[in-house]
């Protein structure tokens, strides 16, 4: 029933450089990226993208998650309180919701919380279950790079987030976390967000010639890329010509 | 890599080959009978010991991820089924629990057990087929086709319930889709009590036999620690020692109800990784006998807007698949019927990562022996 | 003129044939048997239970196109499939399958030859057959082969010592090297040589196993590792013959082990007359029961047995096998030494 | 008659197969050649009835060494560079060395067996059962020196071979 107004609003193409409609809100700066982005968004050539599942944008773009406080008597767990006093200005916000905690830090401290966080008794993070990110394309730091968090030993849960603009490189916690090496790879290759200090930064699902980040919010669902990047009104055409003769 | 495997043995390679300054580049995979799918490795070899291994993923992509977020709720788990399929109807609890989550749902009591019992029968059906394939891996093809064959029960059960034999499609947010089929329940105890048995048969095939153990006894060790800091998860992380379980520690469905031991290695290599799935054979048959002996009757399905369009917010919840630990990470924007973002944590992908750190010093045997110890299925690593 | 040509022609063409039926059947016992022990029923579709599936995998085998890959040796890929064809098939000149009988008013010996070094002619012409895995290595030109032809070298010579030193320890006790001649000794001693030389035998069936490359000693092939092996880049007919050549070899074993330790054509507890009534059956068809009898054992072991590792099948072999035949043949030769 | 066309025969597949030994250009074909050299001499010896030295000419040879020589081959990589020598009739020059010693030798030989009549072998003092007993009674009663120098020879180089493969030992 989703899928219903895909149907109209059909190709990404109307919200491409071309207009700035409401909904165009989303790609408008996903297309300044090409060029200040160290990767570029674009699309190979002649390769169709990953999936031709026409979606359409959500109607009016979310600048990113809510991420509310935590509710009057909810009390941090210790280890959240010790690493603020431990490594002051470490800590941006606290977030709580159904259940979990998100502690929001600065991505140039990412180092030190997370060594903090794997060594710290009470803490003592050491399985890094995943490392993920979600892209807000109309937000300045587009990217939120979030850390799943485990103590086998403590049993307890935590997420660290962190804020990161298009082409800011975020420091690599391989050397404290190795699980996080193909993570961080996926998240390099599907997002374009680039670690320093990590020892095999490489495409790992799409191919190395692939080019453009598949999982930005501002890459196309279907077609030549290329073509739907550079002129969305001749693949509008094509894409009506093509619809034409399946008809006939 | 570029190398090919035509021009790869021209003779002027050949020099390199053998020699132990040089190394010679074998290429194992995308297609080759024992990487359990399109799993490539590019081993470095010296002789036949194994010097280093690159692993190459991402023949299967389809892209589940971006795909989720231009599905709306309900149409995910559909998707889900195909990331894991040889363990559809864990990866369908997984996801409808994290979307409960973000819901505030109460899943209803049946519901749960439901659940647990479809968990545990696909964590035995799982298992059998990595069994098989590991067994038939080192070359012990008998033990390949009794494992299958107690797999056929399993589907046949899944296949009553939910008319699919592989990809279920077997749950709903909020519960189930339908409730199990009269005389289900007895079929399942009737399945225990032949797997009891089936399991010794498999165990005196392998459990001692002495090339069985010479083939899997300190192959791959790894200690808890560094097990844990490569991330591995699942029954690859318990045979390392480490009492690491989701649904211990975190339960969710009907685990914190039902009791069950977790079964940890003490060396953590190739044999105890095979002895702590041996004995979670075990383990979930006794799940599933107290699940379906104690099943309560109740609704199946809770309280679930007609239109499911979860709040703003995002969560992260893990189940304990039969590879390891399965976590979806779901955003909603709370205005659209999609998930804004959708991440799984597939257990395979983490535990391949482990495997160059596996297979170093090892032969090209132990290569075959160490992929299937892991217990990947690529669909779920490459996703 | 009879004696001299006809005859022998006549006996090689019909081992020959028997041979070449029997490996296909071997073919098909294996898959049955194996099928049994993993509770499945196995071909069924040709003929009535299978029966005629040889005849069908041989058809399909033999119209299949051929396939020879652009960077092969082309020689010596041609040559490697009939070099390790042509041992296993010529070995069967010595194998007494029987003592003489009479036939139509003639002498006839049931085997081809009897020369005076027919252990010796068995195990020369067996170490040759290891070429055709070698070369099927080399002129592939492909990793895998190569892995697997290294691994079959290694493993063929170092077993063949030992077996040979198990083939010394019997000729000590018979006293000769020719096959019937140690027949004829068992039926002198009137007790299998497995019962003398347990340890012997034992090391040999376990040589022979790891010699023909059959599980759990089946490396050079080990399809889960090297994707089939020596074999990898073969197929059609090409294939068939290194598929026919194994089964043959196995045959071969079979056979030399029912002629040396198990007393070949003769029956059950030759020494014992109250067994005399099972002369009625024919002494060959001893034989025949006797190597089905480890062709069954072969099989049922490949259905029940992991595979070893390269490295612990060499330890295996020089280890264990190769020290304990060379005590066997020294005590053998003691005993041997004080009896005489 | 039929002998002697049997013995030409072999004969001549021997030095045909030597010659290709020499000539071919691929090694592994030129080792392959050298097996059936072993062969053909087998064969030889079938002829003169001694079945045993057949059958561990081709044991031993064919079927030990030459497999050795096999891998030898195929794992060094003898299409490499071509050595750099100043002098390029260098192995020309050692060729003909070679030939003229062998020339010498045979002539030697010739001229040892005009001088003096060959000995009768078989020595009536050596009981005579089959061939193969006669070459053990040979070998371990007027050659038992040779024969015991020959196997510590091969202890000796065993033992180095595996001191040079287990460095790490």
């Amino acid at each position: 029933m989703a899928d219903d107004p895909a149907k109209d609003t059909g190709p990404v193409a109307p919200t491409g450089p071309g207009k700035t409609p409401a909904s165009g809100q989303e790609a408008a700066p996903g297309k300044p990226a090409p060029p200040s982005g160290a990767a570029p968004v674009a699309t190979p050539p002649a390769r169709p993208a990953p999936k031709p599942a026409a979606g359409p944008p959500p109607p009016a773009v979310p600048t990113g998650p809510p991420d509310p406080p935590p509710p009057e008597g909810q009390s941090p767990p210790a280890f959240l309180a010790a690493l603020a006093s431990a490594l002051p200005g470490s800590v941006t916000q606290l977030s709580y919701y159904v259940g979990d905690w998100t502690v929001i830090v600065p991505a140039a401290k990412i180092l030190d919380i997370a060594r903090y966080l794997r060594d710290a008794p009470e803490a003592a993070f050491d399985l890094c279950s995943d490392v993920t990110v979600t892209d807000w394309p109309p937000r300045p730091e587009r990217f939120d790079v979030i850390y799943v968090l485990y103590s086998v030993r403590q049993r307890h849960r935590v997420r660290l987030k962190t804020k990161v603009a298009l082409d800011q490189p975020v420091p690599s916690v391989t050397s404290i976390w190795p699980a996080a090496n193909w993570l961080e790879r996926e998240v390099f290759d599907m997002f374009g967000v680039m670690f320093t200090g990590h020892p095999d930064l490489r495409r790992i699902l799409m191919p190395e010639d692939w080019q453009g980040h598949p999982q930005r919010k501002d890459y196309p669902l279907e077609g030549p890329g290329e073509l739907l990047m550079e002129n969305p009104i001749d693949w509008l055409k094509l894409r009506q010509s093509r619809d034409e003769a399946d008809i006939e | 890599m570029t190398e090919t495997r035509a021009g790869a043995v021209t003779p002027a390679v050949h020099h390199g080959a053998m020699f132990d300054t040089n190394e010679l580049v074998l290429n194992m995979g995308p297609q080759h009978p024992s990487t359990h799918g399109v799993l490539r490795v590019v081993l470095r070899l010296d002789g036949e010991k194994v010097v280093d291994a690159d692993v190459v993923i991402g023949y299967l992509h389809r892209g589940i991820e971006k795909l989720s977020e231009n599905r709306n709720w309900t149409q995910i788990i559909l998707l889900t089924d195909r990331m894991d399929y040889v363990a559809a109807a864990t990866n369908n609890v997984g996801y409808c629990e994290t979307v409960e989550k973000l819901l505030s749902i109460e899943v209803p009591r049946r519901a749960r057990y439901v659940r647990t019992i479809l968990c545990e029968l696909q964590r035995i059906a799982s298992h059998c087929l990595w069994l098989g394939t590991h067994a038939m891996d080192i070359g012990a093809m008998t033990v390949f086709l009794y494992a299958f064959r107690e797999r056929e029960l399993i589907l046949d059960l899944f296949e009553e319930f939910c008319g699919a034999r592989l990809t279920y499609n077997s749950m709903r947010i909020g519960g189930l889709p339908l409730d199990i089929p009269s005389g289900w329940d007895r079929k399942v105890l009737e399945f225990c009590r032949i797997m009891d048995s089936k399991i010794l048969e498999y165990e005196e095939l392998l459990t001692h036999n002495r090339i069985w153990l010479e083939r899997t006894k300190g192959i791959g060790v790894i200690d808890g620690p560094e097990a844990v800091a490569i991330g591995l998860s699942g029954p690859a992380l318990r045979g390392s020692g480490v009492p690491r379980d989701v649904r211990k520690d975190e339960p969710y469905a009907a685990y914190d109800e039902l009791e069950f031991d977790v079964p940890i290695g003490a060396v953590g290599d190739t044999y105890d990784r095979y002895l702590v799935r041996m004995e979670e054979f075990r383990q979930s048959l006794r799940l599933i006998r107290q699940a379906t002996e104690g099943l309560p009757e109740g609704p199946i399905v809770g309280k679930v807007p007609r239109l499911i369009k979860p709040p703003a917010g995002e969560t992260y919840h893990a189940i304990e698949s039969p590879k390891g630990e399965l976590g979806y990470f779901i955003v909603s924007d709370g205005k659209s019927t999609n998930p804004y973002r959708f991440r799984v944590r597939p257990p395979s992908f983490c535990n391949l990562q482990g495997l160059p750190r596996l297979v170093r010093g090892h032969l090209v045997a132990d290569v075959v022996a160490l992929i299937g110890s892991l217990d990947i299925v690529l669909g779920e690593v490459d996703r | 003129m009879i004696d001299l040509f006809i005859i022998p022609l006549l006996k090689i063409a019909i081992v020959l044939n028997a041979t070449l039926v029997g490996v296909t059947y071997m073919v098909l016992l294996e898959r049955k048997v194996i099928a049994w022990a993993q509770s499945r029923l196995g071909p069924m579709r040709v003929g009535p239970h299978g029966i005629l599936q040889p005849v069908a995998d041989a058809l399909k085998l033999m119209i299949k196109e051929d396939i020879t890959p652009v960077r092969v040796d082309r020689w010596v890929f041609t040559a490697a499939p009939i070099i390790s064809m042509v041992p296993a098939l010529i070995v069967y000149a010595v194998i007494p399958f029987g003592p003489e009988v009479t036939l139509f008013g003639r002498q006839v010996t049931l085997y081809i030859t009897d020369i005076n070094v027919g252990l010796l002619y068995v195990v020369s012409v067996a170490s040759v057959g290891v070429y055709g895995i070698i070369l099927a290595g080399y002129a592939s030109n492909s990793k895998y082969p190569l892995l697997a032809s290294l691994r079959a070298s290694a493993q063929l010579i170092s077993y063949e010592v030992a077996v040979t030193l198990t083939l010394v320890s019997v000729i000590l006790v018979a006293g000769t090297l020719s096959m019937v001649g140690i027949v004829r000794a068992q039926e002198e001693a009137g007790v299998w040589f497995a019962f003398i030389q347990p340890l012997a035998f034992g090391i040999f069936f376990i040589g022979g196993l790891a010699e023909t490359n059959r599980a759990p000693f089946d490396l050079p092939e080990a399809e889960q590792e090297l994707t089939g092996g020596f074999h990898t880049e073969y197929s059609g007919m090409r294939f068939a013959l290194f598929f026919l050549a194994e089964y043959a070899n196995v045959i071969v074993v079979s056979s030399v082990a029912t002629t040396l330790f198990l007393g070949g054509w003769l029956r059950p507890f030759p020494s014992v007359d109250a067994l005399a009534f099972l002369d009625i059956v024919p002494s060959w068809t001893w034989f025949l029961l006797k190597s089905f009898v480890f062709l069954y054992v072969f099989v049922w072991i490949r259905a029940t047995l992991p595979r070893y590792r390269y490295d612990q099948l060499m330890r295996l072999g020089w280890k264990v096998l190769i020290p304990l035949a060379i005590v066997n043949l020294v005590v053998t030769g003691f005993i041997r030494l004080m009896v005489l | 008659m039929g002998e002697a066309i049997a013995f030409y025969t072999i004969a001549a597949f021997v030095l045909g197969f030597a010659v290709m030994v020499v000539s071919t250009k691929d090694t592994v074909h030129s080792v392959l050649f050298l097996v059936l050299d072993f062969l053909a001499v087998a064969a030889l010896y079938v002829l003169l009835g001694a079945e045993f030295l057949a059958a561990i000419q081709v044991l031993v040879y064919a079927g030990g060494i030459v497999v050795l020589y096999l891998f030898v081959v195929m794992l060094v990589n003898l299409k490499g560079f071509p050595e750099e020598n100043r002098d390029p009739h260098r192995r020309t020059k050692l060729g003909l060395g070679l030939a003229a010693a062998v020339v010498v030798e045979l002539g030697a030989i010739l001229a040892y067996d005009y001088a003096r009549p060959v000995p009768q072998l078989a020595d009536a003092a050596i009981p005579v059962v089959g061939n193969t007993e006669e070459v053990g009674w040979l070998l371990y009663t007027s050659y038992l020196i040779p024969f015991e120098i020959a196997s510590m020879l091969l202890l000796v180089a065993m033992i180095g071979a595996i001191v040079l493969a287990k460095r790490e030992l």
